[in-house]
């Protein structure tokens, strides 16, 4: 007789949304959505506690209760406290029509912030650094064959270099947006372009490729688990656990 | 648009990004008082993005208390939601995210439902594998799902076990499409993806678009 | 120490720059794109969702609005002020998801504007911009019910997906909708490229605004990229060129 | 005070004020003739009120000499003969001087003789007067005049029409006070039952024959008839020399030349004709001689009418493209207001206090023929519409509906049964199932990869070289979607790392981090030998790569709080615990591991922590299609990632490298056999899609 605890009752709970859900697989149907509507309901209620626990309350509650109401005069904390404060009060008045007007300036800030990390992020961390590895993908030590190397692994790392070069190159070029408007009215890429575009698409198929199959192992083992899962509480309830 | 509200907000939004995207190329204790400010900035943006999060959670809490109110088209479902959404609010906010209620709810109900719909996901995979060729016949669907197939047979267990013959050279031959062709081709995408990014955060910064809105 | 990075700050210069100049020139020395099949099948989508009286729903995504995947989010926004524009007088207005809060206040102001541009004020609702879930996957459960309850006919992913980006599409091609999707992630748009009926691969995801002709500016930003990609190209080359020779930079 | 209210705007002025104060309009009426100029009229103003009556005789002998003096016999024939088509009879025009001069108005003040008289003639021709009498005298020269003589069929024909017309415009212009010239009907409410309702219709001849199913003198039409829609013309009485007869047989010959002139055709609306003459009593009584003489023409009439109405309905659909459909004849507003406006007694009657008629005596109401709501005497049912024209308008009315209405959505797309997705859901789930029967069966299952990826040795060693005394940052960025995957994977480090005592500190930039994580180091601690692992939770970090740069920063400032604390250390300094006293810098744990399916998360981690990671090692644990992103920081010349660990089968080779108990290896069977159904199904999908493309090439 399996021991009767919550986890035994979790188990079974586990069990039964799981059924709910792969049901959907055969057609959309009321249980899938009361399973759903469950798991929104509990999704949404931990992630609102733990941006009250994780943020909210450190940053807000936290100093007043700590320092007393003092804090909201306190010079030093105008900048740590009181401004967020303020600008966290005005995003709530998002929440109805009327007042949503005052929230603009926190929604300025967060966009403002959002954008910069998006370019600092992209030019520091991508831009830069992979097409500086890229041009240092054929440097002298591969682009020679070094001493008593034999030519097949040489050849294979001068080979394979070459093609990460020539995949990256290709494949920026075939995101040319521009090309020659026609008299017909119709846009059409030269003809250089045209097979470079190609070779470049070919590239972004097989990175897609490599990329696909990747999931598809990751989800088949995630569906073998949920199986898995489901004969373990079947045991466990045949008593075999 | 009203020029005058139109130009604060843009004013807001450009001076915060510029003292964040500064932080990217100018190194921090060159000039403290710009860095002190970008840190606080930064500070001030994390909160306002969970503030944010509970402004989306009163959104949903809105749209499925007023179907129940006017009992409109599938508000028993709502109903569930409020409920769960409910009790796992009010004793995480009391007994904190931690708590041991909070732990049966995540690991017996969130837990298993994002799982199952990401096992899901494989059927909807592999039914796309199936059906791609029949939908785009390009020589490039071709080889996606070519290099999909060699990828597979040369990573795990399958078709061709792993003890068998020529599993070697399948397996080479995936950890070439992999680290050399994919990858050529995922750092192309990668710089392209950030240029367009680049561009599109700059027309943020300079106000061309206004997210925000205009007041 | 770590220096100034300059060549960050000289790239940084040389977008603001191109983007000014471009924009300045733009009208005089026109110039025409390549076609993107499902920016015309999207126009043609709209066109037909007007007519028949069905819906247009926009995903933005689960990305957070100050994340580095939020870039295919704020181009989905550009591409929301149009859609709202041209339904906002249509029996049923687009509606936005998101997956997270703070991107889903960005919307709603983006559609108050776009529908004060529309001179179509007194119909845009709060609502029809909302938060499904506050986790991916909660977000993209919710899919197929707004798309059943709000007669989807269009759905358009426009923003940061993980693999629950396939999921929504999937969803979507189930329903039966015209499906295009794109996004930042290169592995999602590997899967979105699979399931979605018009996937968009790479930068195209950032092209909407001037594929949909919002503004000069935006078809000001593509002749940016392109002019920038050259100048990568030939930095490329040329750094691999002096590496050969043992040039290092 | 007195006062008096301005006609214009109704402003409360002296009584003695020539002009409203407020918008400066005349208070007192100028006399007639006399234009006032800007500047006579101040002087003007003070010119003394008797002059004004003197004026005032002048207009009003002119019309008492027009309404006594006789006219003259043969007038009205030769006005009749001379009469060129389009050229209205003189009468009428003397009809219409009348008209205008009476429009000038009398003077304000008293009622003058002249109306008196008038009114007093009025009534001598009162009912005491025997039926003849009756007939006010006008009428009764008609009459005389339409006895003595046949009227001629030379009439141009347009004449009815260009009457019919003038009819139409007189009866719009008509001013209240024309009707006073016409026959008063009677103004005592008490006798009108016996008197005739309105003007008698001009049967000539025919007035003594009372319809059949009235009592005898009752020909005329009842209020009630007069309201309940019948034809206003008849209601109203015609013009003064009009006759029945007389239009009957002009509109009989009209009708044969101009057949294609519907309006002079009576509508054969099925309603019942107003006179109906019936037969019978025209031969039971004796009857006087001319009705003897029409008696034939009546019957030819009859006949005409029959066949006319044959025609009619096959003349119905192909209306002459020139005429004026019926329905638009019969909405022409004939006469839209009864005429029988009740007067009361000169005495009774107000004097006009304001407006131009100020101080005159029985002045009709102007606003109460306006204003008096009444049922106008032309009814909808008059309206004729046809089947067609009700579709119409029943058209028009449900667009303007459907506009306000949200339309309903289109109608649903057909449903077609997805039996491809069945078929490849069936196969997939026996393919994951059929292993757990393998045992049964006797089948080893798939063998364990033998072939190292050349990635796990250096990941094992990197491990292998950690510090003991520093504890490992474990990064959980990963969603519950994927823990089926990345459980497994992770496990295979972490025991390790677990196996060589190197205390782990937990951290997540996502909502469901802290708790997958705890999920973890609870069954691994569970399976461990000895007293579990050391482990502790930092817990969510927000803001996503920006917090990773703060936290890359400065952790303590970064995190605030922990996640699920050991007893004895509150959630507030999660920084007090002995694991993390040593902790300053992000360079101070011994190794960083992420694991994340994510490549935008590894990316993020890879770049954002470069300038403060220091020497500590960055290892991935991926999922299985994140490895090609992740590669180049893997192997560029400047590191970034120093150890990389992707997919189930490197996760078991790993755990057989370092002697771990292969618990990787439960799911192999099943993820074996469900890789090779999706190969399967993927070789399935290149036939498939590459037969139809050459069946297609060949039917094409």
């Amino acid at each position: 007789m399996p021991v009767l605890s919550l986890d035994f009752f979790g188990m079974i709970i586990a069990a039964l949304l799981t059924i709910m859900v792969l049901s959907y697989i055969i057609a959309d149907n009321l249980l899938f959505r009361i399973a759903v509507y469950i798991f929104i309901g509990v999704a949404s209620g931990y992630a609102g506690a733990i941006a009250w626990h994780n943020v909210i309350r450190p940053a807000l509650i936290d100093p007043i209760l700590q320092g007393g109401f003092s804090t909201l005069f306190n010079s030093e904390a105008i900048g740590t406290f009181l401004i967020p404060l303020l600008l966290s009060i005005l995003l709530l008045m998002k929440l109805s029509r009327t007042t949503a007007r005052l929230g603009t300036i926190s929604v300025a800030i967060l966009v403002g912030v959002g954008a910069a990390v998006i370019v600092g992020g992209a030019i520091t961390g991508t831009l830069i650094p992979q097409s500086v590895a890229t041009t240092n993908a054929l440097t002298p030590e591969v682009a020679f064959p070094a001493e008593g190397e034999n030519v097949a692994s040489w050849l294979e790392r001068l080979i394979s270099a070459v093609v990460v070069v020539v995949a990256t190159i290709t494949t920026l070029l075939y995101f040319r947006f521009s090309a020659q408007k026609e008299r017909s009215g119709e846009t059409r890429r030269s003809r250089f372009n045209a097979v470079v575009a190609y070779i470049g698409r070919t590239f972004i198929a097989v990175t897609f490729g490599v990329m696909y199959a990747g999931a598809l192992m990751a989800t088949v083992l995630v569906l073998a688990q949920r199986f898995e899962f489901l004969r373990s509480v079947l045991l466990m309830l045949a008593g075999g656990g | 648009m009203k020029l005058g509200s139109y130009l604060i907000w843009a004013a807001v939004a450009a001076v915060s990004g510029l003292f964040v995207l500064l932080g990217y190329f100018i190194p921090v204790n060159l000039i403290p008082v710009a860095f002190q400010l970008r840190l606080l900035i930064m500070q001030w943006a994390v909160l306002l993005a969970a503030v944010g999060l509970f402004v989306g959670l009163a959104n949903i809490f809105l749209v499925h208390w007023t179907k129940v109110g006017e009992q409109s088209e599938g508000w028993p479902y709502s109903a569930i939601l409020l409920i769960f959404f409910l009790i796992t609010l009010m004793v995480g906010l009391v007994f904190g995210p931690d708590s041991e209620t909070v732990r049966l709810l995540f690991n017996y109900v969130q837990l298993p439902v994002e799982a199952t719909l990401s096992g899901i996901l494989a059927i909807s995979l592999a039914l796309a594998g199936f059906r791609i060729l029949s939908y785009r016949r390009d020589f490039i669907s071709v080889v996606f799902v070519g290099t999909a197939f060699f990828v597979l047979i040369g990573s795990g267990p399958g078709l061709i076990p792993n003890d068998g013959p020529g599993y070697e050279f399948f397996a080479g031959l995936r950890n070439w499409i992999a680290q050399v062709a994919a990858a050529g081709g995922a750092r192309g995408i990668l710089i392209g993806v950030a240029l367009g990014s680049v561009v599109t955060g700059l027309r943020v910064l300079l106000a061309i678009d206004r997210p925000y809105g205009d007041g | 120490m770590i220096g100034i990075n300059l060549l960050g700050l000289l790239v940084l210069v040389l977008f603001v720059v191109l983007l000014i100049v471009f924009i300045a020139i733009g009208d005089r020395w026109p110039v025409s794109f390549r076609k993107i099949r499902g920016y015309e099948a999207l126009l043609k989508a709209l066109e037909r969702a007007v007519e028949s009286g069905e819906r247009v729903h926009l995903s933005l995504g689960t990305g957070s609005l100050i994340g580095t995947d939020s870039a295919a989010a704020f181009a989905g926004l550009v591409v929301l002020t149009e859609i709202a524009k041209v339904t906002s007088l249509s029996d049923r207005p687009v509606v936005v998801s998101t997956g997270d809060g703070a991107m889903a206040i960005v919307a709603q102001d983006t559609l108050r504007s776009a529908y004060r541009e529309a001179g179509a004020l007194d119909r845009y609702e709060p609502i029809s911009a909302r938060m499904l879930g506050p986790t991916p996957f909660s977000y993209a459960a919710n899919i197929p019910i707004l798309l059943e309850s709000e007669r989807v006919s269009a759905n358009v992913l426009l923003g940061a997906f993980g693999a629950e980006g396939a999921l929504a599409a999937d969803f979507g091609e189930r329903k039966q909708t015209f499906v295009m999707a794109g996004t930042e992630d290169i592995q999602s748009q590997a899967l979105l490229y699979a399931v979605a009926e018009y996937p968009l691969i790479g930068e195209e995801v950032f092209a909407g605004g001037a594929y949909l002709d919002v503004s000069p500016a935006h078809r000001a930003s593509l002749r940016v990229q392109d002019t920038v990609r050259f100048i990568i190209v030939g930095g490329i080359l040329i750094g691999l060129l002096l590496n050969l020779l043992g040039i290092s930079l | 005070m007195a006062e008096i209210r301005c006609p214009m705007c109704s402003a409360v002025n002296h009584a003695d004020a020539e002009e409203c104060v407020e918008c400066g309009a005349r208070l007192t009426p100028l006399i007639a003739g006399d234009e006032p100029t800007g500047e006579s009229r101040e002087s003007g103003l003070a010119a003394s009120a008797e002059g004004q009556t003197a004026e005032g005789e002048d207009w009003l002998a002119r019309i008492r000499r027009d309404a006594e003096s006789p006219p003259p016999e043969e007038e009205p024939e030769e006005a009749a003969e001379d009469i060129e088509p389009g050229e209205s009879p003189d009468w009428l025009g003397q009809l219409r001087q009348a008209d205008q001069a009476y429009e000038e108005g009398p003077p304000t003040g008293d009622q003058p003789d002249w109306m008196d008289e008038f009114v007093a003639a009025g009534d001598e021709e009162t009912p005491e007067a025997d039926q003849d009498e009756e007939v006010p005298e006008w009428l009764a020269r008609i009459r005389e005049r339409t006895q003595s003589k046949e009227i001629s069929t030379e009439i141009d024909d347009d004449w009815i029409s260009s009457l019919r017309d003038e009819e139409a415009q007189l009866s719009a212009e008509r001013p209240a006070g024309l009707e006073e010239l016409e026959p008063a009907p009677e103004e005592d409410q008490e006798e009108e039952a016996d008197l005739p309702q309105s003007a008698p219709l001009d049967l000539g001849a025919l007035s003594s024959v009372p319809p059949p199913d009235r009592p005898s003198g009752e020909w005329r039409l009842t209020d009630e008839e007069a309201e309940a829609g019948v034809d206003a013309e008849f209601a109203t009485g015609p013009p003064a020399d009009f006759s029945e007869e007389g239009f009957r047989e002009d509109a009989g010959e009209v009708q044969g030349e101009l057949p294609h002139v519907p309006a002079l055709i009576p509508e054969d609306t099925g309603e019942k004709p107003i006179i109906e003459i019936d037969e019978k009593v025209l031969d039971s009584a004796e009857l006087p001689g001319w009705l003897e003489q029409i008696k034939p023409a009546l019957a030819a009439m009859e006949e005409e009418e029959a066949a006319f109405g044959e025609d009619q309905e096959d003349d119905e659909d192909d209306l002459a493209p020139a005429t004026l459909p019926s329905w638009l004849e019969a909405m022409r507003p004939v006469d839209a207001f009864r005429p029988e406006i009740d007067l009361e007694p000169e005495d009774d009657q107000p004097v006009e206090s304001a407006g131009p008629l100020a101080g005159l005596r029985g002045v009709l109401m102007a606003e109460p023929i306006v204003a008096k709501p009444r049922t106008s005497s032309v009814s909808a049912s008059r309206l004729e519409v046809t089947e067609r024209q009700y579709a119409q308008a029943e058209l028009l009315q449900r667009l303007v509906e459907s506009e306000s209405r949200e339309v309903r959505a289109g109608p649903e797309k057909p449903f077609t049964l997805p039996i491809t997705r069945w078929i490849v859901t069936l196969v997939l789930v026996v393919a994951i199932l059929l292993p757990y029967g393998f045992e049964q069966f006797g089948f080893q299952g798939f063998a364990t990869p033998n072939v190292q990826s050349r990635d796990v040795a250096p990941l094992v060693s990197l491990v292998n070289n950690v510090p003991v005394e520093q504890p490992a940052l474990v990064v959980f960025d990963y969603t519950p979607g994927y823990s089926g995957e990345l459980d497994t994977v992770a496990r295979s480090v972490l025991v390790h790392l677990n196996n060589r005592n190197i205390p782990i500190v937990t951290l997540s930039t996502r909502v469901t981090g802290p708790p997958l994580a705890e999920r973890l180091m609870r069954a691994i601690s569970e399976e461990s030998a000895g007293d579990g692992i050391q482990y502790l939770h930092l817990g969510f970090l927000s803001g996503g790569p920006t917090a990773i740069q703060l936290f890359a920063v400065s952790p303590r400032d970064a995190i605030l709080t922990g996640f699920r604390l050991p007893e004895g250390l509150s959630r507030q300094n999660v920084w007090a615990s002995p694991i993390l006293q040593d902790v300053r810098r992000l360079s101070d744990f011994g190794v960083v591991v992420v694991i994340t399916a994510g490549t935008e998360t590894a990316r993020t981690w890879a770049e954002q922590t470069q300038p403060w990671i220091g020497e500590s090692p960055l290892v991935m644990v991926l999922s299985a299609g994140a490895e090609p992103l992740i590669r180049p920081y893997y192997e560029s010349l400047n590191q970034q990632v120093d150890g990389v660990l992707t997919g189930l089968p490197s996760a078991v080779a790993y755990q057989q490298n370092t002697g771990q108990q292969a618990a990787a290896l439960q799911s192999w069977d099943s993820f074996g056999s469900g890789l090779m159904m999706v190969e399967i199904i993927l070789l399935a999908g290149i036939g498939y899609g590459v037969s139809r493309w050459l069946l297609d090439r060949r039917s094409g």
